[in-house]
């Protein structure tokens, strides 16, 4: 329990209260980047430096531009204020559920007898490599299975080809009016090659 | 695959221009976006207007031929040109044969200044940082010294005059008009080779900004941008005004009429071009400049009108003129910009493309705000 | 770190291991913040006196021997300017987003290792946490397009936000196959794995792949050309940062620079052999020659980088998106497995050959399929 | 397909040849074609034109022996309407066949050169100077009569072969009026004046 460790809670804490008590869309979800960097401190303190980068690239980079890119495709982009009606008045229901889930946390902590204390040294990654191939080998497989799945789900999405931007000319798509000055025929047409076109 | 989801999303209204990097001048487009995707595009033109025709009406004959210079700004001398023919024809002038081939030099070169410009714009709006306009201007800066050698003037150079051309062209200058198509041809190998097959490119142009070939007839397309259509149009050749019939020369012609078409158009007419040039410095003749009988001063012309056109780097260039009984100045002067009438069908060539497509389509089209808003 | 831990150690015996540990970290974080951005001070140069001479120009050459002190120049300009902020603007976003922005990127170099040994930081998941940090940046140019209340800000912003998270995959897919080669997340690790004659990862076939996937996925993260789309000043303006002046803008232009340099970084130290090279090794002089090497190599690539920006063209949105998903995402798990069957196959020629084999053939084949849907040859007609 | 990428090559080894080209440019301006200006100066041709001065043939007495008569030919035929000139007169209200003022706005002048060849007096010539920047943009872009005159020297140094070729027609054209003066003085019937 030094410094370090109430700073980081403090920063945790205020960015989760900021992430629900906020208005903006936005500056809640930059509320909940800064919960998760807290986090990640968090993890970094207890030595568990592989779970910070990992609690990092995830969550901020991944969880937190989903949710952009939700609050980019499904809102008013420009002004994202929402208004208090969401909240409803209804913050105590919340407020109950978190001190709920707290008690029961704290219950769970105290109770709890294995004493996981950070060993001093940081958890090698390859440690961590091998339990997940050796003991956990049969979920890590499904999970895998279930990931390649997805991921070859959206390569086949993207690789639809999608219909050509052309779009088709609003005013006339009648004959070509006769142009009245043209000379009797173009007398020579050739076929020029012109410089063009060295992949296709 | 099912039906993809349909996602209600705020349209966003942008107004590109008229300060923007890449609309060529205080040109601007109200352009609606889906995402990125243009669902509307509205061209708002004027912020340049300065009373071109009007004032021309009120002005003698001969003091609307420097304002022709700021029409399309790139290329004066053929204005100067458009204007010069209008005229004449209006009068009646014979114009000599040193004049009309100094003339046919001079619009040429202009031909080629232009082009190389307007590709190297066109890549620059495709992204290609600078690099590709730079190496044009190196090309063209030959061009406008052998301009400013000639008319005194790099840019504004108000060179023809009714009948026949301001100051001839001497041994020097035709010296290094030969040293000019001399080298170009290697510039073009090495701008093709910069460009023209670059995969990136070719990606960002082909099959975009396409302007069918019916569509380009009904809107009075004119140019390049016809051509590459496919319309099989060049005044050069239709009317074969000055003395064009006597060179030989090709015009390129496209099929697909996309924003790679529009380029490729412009890099083979800018080899045609060349290949006039040597044939007009090799054939060019003695004699004078300027029809002695045509007089500067209080110029009148006969009642009537008459319409002159020429093709200019962009499209048709013409001046519609009527004299009145008094003859001193146009009674009615009317232009048509090339660029101004190109640039009607870009909402039809942008629709359902990207943000990214329209500058580059907008390049394509190739217009100089000075001719569009006059 | 370490290393100037042990060195202060031996200098100056008896001193409190805590002021030790405390005096290698100041000496290893001032490194850090003098080298690096003398370095973008010294590409911001490098860029435009380069990019002068690809376009027939000379380039800066006003203030200093041929244009040097053209940086501290700028900075003085863009200190003195004035700081706009937009009335509409979201304040306090706008304030922070270009602080989010260099953060980042300078914290993706704490894990490089500039010299033999000569690490900030040895974290043992190093290559790991670059990638984590990295990623952040992403935040600071959403930050900074929304904030801005333009829209030629949020589409930067959007464009940016799209790009760097479809080639965040590739990127550290590319990187997979190296950490699974190497069994280590160690930046000093891998640099020492690559010891030997054409030990580089580079000489390898998944390496050179590796590579120029990495490559790509780094420009776009760094947002150079050809992927420059969040910032294409030819359509957007200037993209997130449009409403940035002055001292923010700096801090920008830092950040990008900062983050492309840390991406480099990374890159060399993952396929270029590092700090390795004739003469680097323990000692002063090693140390030096090593340093001498790895900032020889980022440079090479930098200038690579900025032949590539004065050349090409940048591609449409749609292309780039689909040129991460449709391209080098498949070749990047290709190449995972050719980099397992070269690791696991005994001899290592029949290895090399089968690896080499399947990425040629999976390169063409994509190619093949990709290629088709934009490029077309063309010809012409000459009429007369 | 083996092409694939032939051409973003070729453009990387166009602009790699610029690049290190650029440093072999010898003086020609093959490559580098700007001018690194106030060290270095693009050349000037005879017929480049900014704005136009008013020739004076004496370099002691410009107002004296200045070629202009306000004829205001010029005044009338300029597109922009940039000049104003007021003629000079005597005590008496009789005209001095010269300027009292001659005023050109810069700022209007687009420098089309059309008063030089309206003029019939070989005064009104196009000037070379370019370097015409001001501090401000009212007054001081006007250029008033002396600001205006040049000598006849300043002339033959910036456009040696025009000025040799007017003069040379002035002089032509004083004799054939000496002529005619003689030959009126010897009391014949004039005859018709050449154009």
């Amino acid at each position: 329990m030094n410094a370090a460790f109430w700073i980081l809670a403090a920063i945790t804490v205020a960015g989760a209260v900021l992430a629900v008590s906020q208005r903006n869309l936005v500056h809640c979800l930059l509320a909940l980047v800064l919960f998760f960097l807290g986090i990640a401190g968090h993890y970094f303190l207890l030595r568990a430096e592989f779970l910070a980068a990992v609690q990092i690239l995830i969550y901020i980079g991944a969880v937190a531009v989903l949710i952009l890119f939700a609050i980019m495709l499904t809102r008013n982009v420009t002004g994202t204020e929402i208004p208090r009606e969401i909240l409803g008045g209804k913050w105590w229901t919340g407020a109950a559920t978190a001190a709920i889930i707290a008690g029961l946390l704290a219950w769970a902590i105290r109770a709890d007898r294995t004493t996981a204390t950070p060993s001093g040294a940081a958890v090698l990654v390859r440690e961590l490599g091998l339990t997940l191939m050796k003991d956990w080998a049969v979920p890590l497989e499904i999970l895998a299975v279930l990931l390649t799945a997805a991921l070859i789900g959206a390569v086949v999405i993207a690789l639809e080809e999608p219909p050509h931007p052309n779009p088709l000319p609003r005013r006339g798509e009648g004959t070509p009016r006769p142009l009245g000055e043209r000379p009797a025929a173009p007398s020579s047409a050739q076929t020029g090659e012109g410089k063009s076109g060295g992949a296709a | 695959m099912s039906a993809p989801v349909v996602i209600e999303t705020q349209t966003l209204e942008v107004s590109i221009g008229p300060q923007h990097p890449s609309t060529h001048g205080v040109f601007r487009m109200d352009v609606v976006l889906d995402g990125e995707v243009v669902v509307k595009l509205k061209p708002v033109m004027g912020y340049l207007h300065r009373n071109h025709e009007q004032l021309a009406e009120k002005m003698p004959w001969i003091a609307s031929m420097p304002y022709t210079d700021r029409l399309d700004y790139f290329c004066s001398m053929s204005n100067n040109w458009a204007y010069a023919l209008a005229v004449e024809k209006l009068a009646g002038i014979q114009v000599p044969e040193r004049a009309e081939y100094i003339r046919v030099i001079m619009a040429e070169l202009t031909r080629l200044q232009n082009h190389a410009a307007a590709v190297g714009f066109l890549l620059s709006d495709c992204g290609a940082w600078f690099t590709p306009v730079l190496y044009a201007f190196r090309e063209r800066e030959r061009i406008l010294d052998f301009f400013e050698a000639v008319s005194g003037s790099r840019m504004m150079c108000n060179y023809c005059r009714f009948g026949g051309v301001r100051v001839d062209l001497t041994e020097q200058t035709l010296a290094m008009a030969r040293g000019i198509v001399e080298r170009f041809p290697r510039f073009l190998d090495e701008f093709e080779k910069l460009m023209t097959e670059n995969e990136v490119l070719m990606a960002r142009t082909q099959r975009v900004g396409i302007l069918p070939k019916a569509l380009a007839i009904d809107a009075s397309i004119s140019g390049p941008m016809a051509r590459a259509s496919g319309v099989e149009y060049d005044i050069r050749k239709v009317d074969g005004y000055g003395v064009y019939p006597r060179f030989e020369f090709q015009v390129p012609v496209g099929e697909t009429g996309d924003v790679y078409d529009r380029y490729m158009i412009r890099i083979l007419e800018m080899r045609q071009a060349v290949k006039i040039l040597q044939q007009a410095l090799r054939d060019i003749p003695a004699g004078p400049f300027q029809n002695p009988a045509v007089k500067l001063r209080n110029f009148k012309i006969p009642a009537g009108d008459g319409y002159g056109r020429i093709e200019s780097p962009k499209g048709e260039l013409g001046f519609y003129l009527v004299a009145d009984a008094a003859g001193k100045n146009p009674y009615r002067y009317h232009v048509r910009p090339p660029s101004f009438i190109n640039l009607t069908i870009l909402e039809d060539m942008c629709l359902g493309h990207k943000v990214a497509d329209v500058v580059v389509i907008l390049g394509s089209v190739d217009i100089v705000l000075g001719e569009v808003d006059r | 770190m370490e290393t100037v831990y042990k060195w202060l150690k031996n200098l100056a015996t008896g001193a409190p291991d805590w002021a030790l540990l405390g005096v290698a970290m100041l000496v290893a974080i001032g490194f850090l913040l003098a080298v690096f951005p003398g370095v973008f001070a010294f590409i911001t140069w490098a860029e435009r006196k380069g990019l002068g001479r690809i376009q027939n120009r000379m380039g800066p050459n006003r203030v200093g021997p041929v244009g040097l002190f053209q940086p501290i120049a700028d900075g003085l300009k863009i200190l003195t300017k004035e700081d706009i902020v937009p009335r509409r603007a979201d304040g306090f976003v706008h304030f922070l987003a270009p602080v989010v922005a260099v953060v980042p990127a300078l914290l993706a170099l704490v894990v490089v290792p500039v010299g033999a040994g000569l690490v900030a930081v040895n974290l043992n998941i190093g290559i790991l946490f670059a990638f984590a940090v990295s990623t952040a940046s992403v935040l600071a140019l959403f930050m900074a397009g929304w904030a801005s209340r333009n829209k030629f800000s949020l589409l930067g912003a959007m464009r940016a936000v799209a790009q760097v998270v479809s080639y965040e995959v590739p990127t550290v897919l590319s990187a997979v196959v190296v950490l699974m080669v190497v069994g280590s997340l160690s930046t000093l690790d891998i640099v020492e794995s690559q010891r030997g004659w054409f030990g580089w990862h580079v000489f390898k076939p998944w390496g050179a792949i590796g590579f120029f996937l990495f490559t790509c996925g780094a420009l776009a993260e760094a947002g150079r050309t050809p992927f420059d789309i969040p910032e294409a000043e030819s359509e957007i303006v200037a993209g997130y940062h449009t409403e940035y002046s002055g001292f923010k803008f700096a801090l920008f232009q830092m950040g990008e620079y900062l983050a492309s340099l840390a991406m480099m970084s990374i890159g060399v130290t993952m396929f270029l052999g590092g700090y390795l090279g004739p003469g680097s090794g323990p000692g002063v002089l090693g140390t030096l020659i090593s340093m001498g090497w790895f900032f020889a190599k980022l440079l090479a690539m930098i200038a690579v980088v900025i032949w590539i920006r004065g050349t090409w063209p940048r591609l449409r949105v749609d292309q780039l998106l689909a040129f991460a998903w449709r391209f080098l995402l498949p070749l990047s798990l290709i190449n995972i497995v050719a980099a397992g069957l070269w690791h696991f196959i005994p001899s290592k020629p029949v290895g090399w050959g089968v690896s080499a084999a399947l990425l040629a053939a999976s390169c063409w084949v994509l190619t093949r399929l990709n290629g088709r849907a934009y490029i077309e040859k063309r010809s012409y007609r000459l009429t007369s | 397909m083996s092409a694939f990428g032939k051409g973003l090559l070729d453009g990387l080894r166009v602009t790699a040849v610029n690049f290190f080209g650029s440093y072999f440019d010898k003086g020609r301006k093959e490559r580098l074609f700007t001018y690194q200006y106030p060290e270095e100066r693009a050349p000037i041709p005879e017929n480049s034109r900014t704005f136009p001065f008013l020739v004076a043939d004496d370099p002691n007495d410009p107002v004296g022996t200045i070629r202009c008569t306000a004829c205001k030919i010029c005044e009338v035929e300029c597109p922009p309407k940039c000049i104003y000139i007021v003629m000079d007169r005597d005590e008496k209200g009789k005209p001095r066949q010269r300027p009292k003022v001659f005023d050109i706005d810069l700022s209007v002048c687009m420098q089309c050169g059309i008063c030089v060849e309206v003029c019939p007096f070989e005064s009104i010539k196009m000037d070379n100077d370019y370097e015409k920047a001001r501090y401000g943009r009212f007054n001081e872009l006007v250029e008033h009569l002396p600001d205006l005159l040049k000598p006849n020297a300043y002339y033959h140094r910036i456009k040696p072969t025009e000025a040799a070729a007017v003069d040379a027609k002035l002089k032509a054209e004083a004799e054939k009026k000496a002529a005619k003066a003689a030959a009126a003085a010897a009391a014949k019937p004039p005859p018709k004046p050449a154009v």
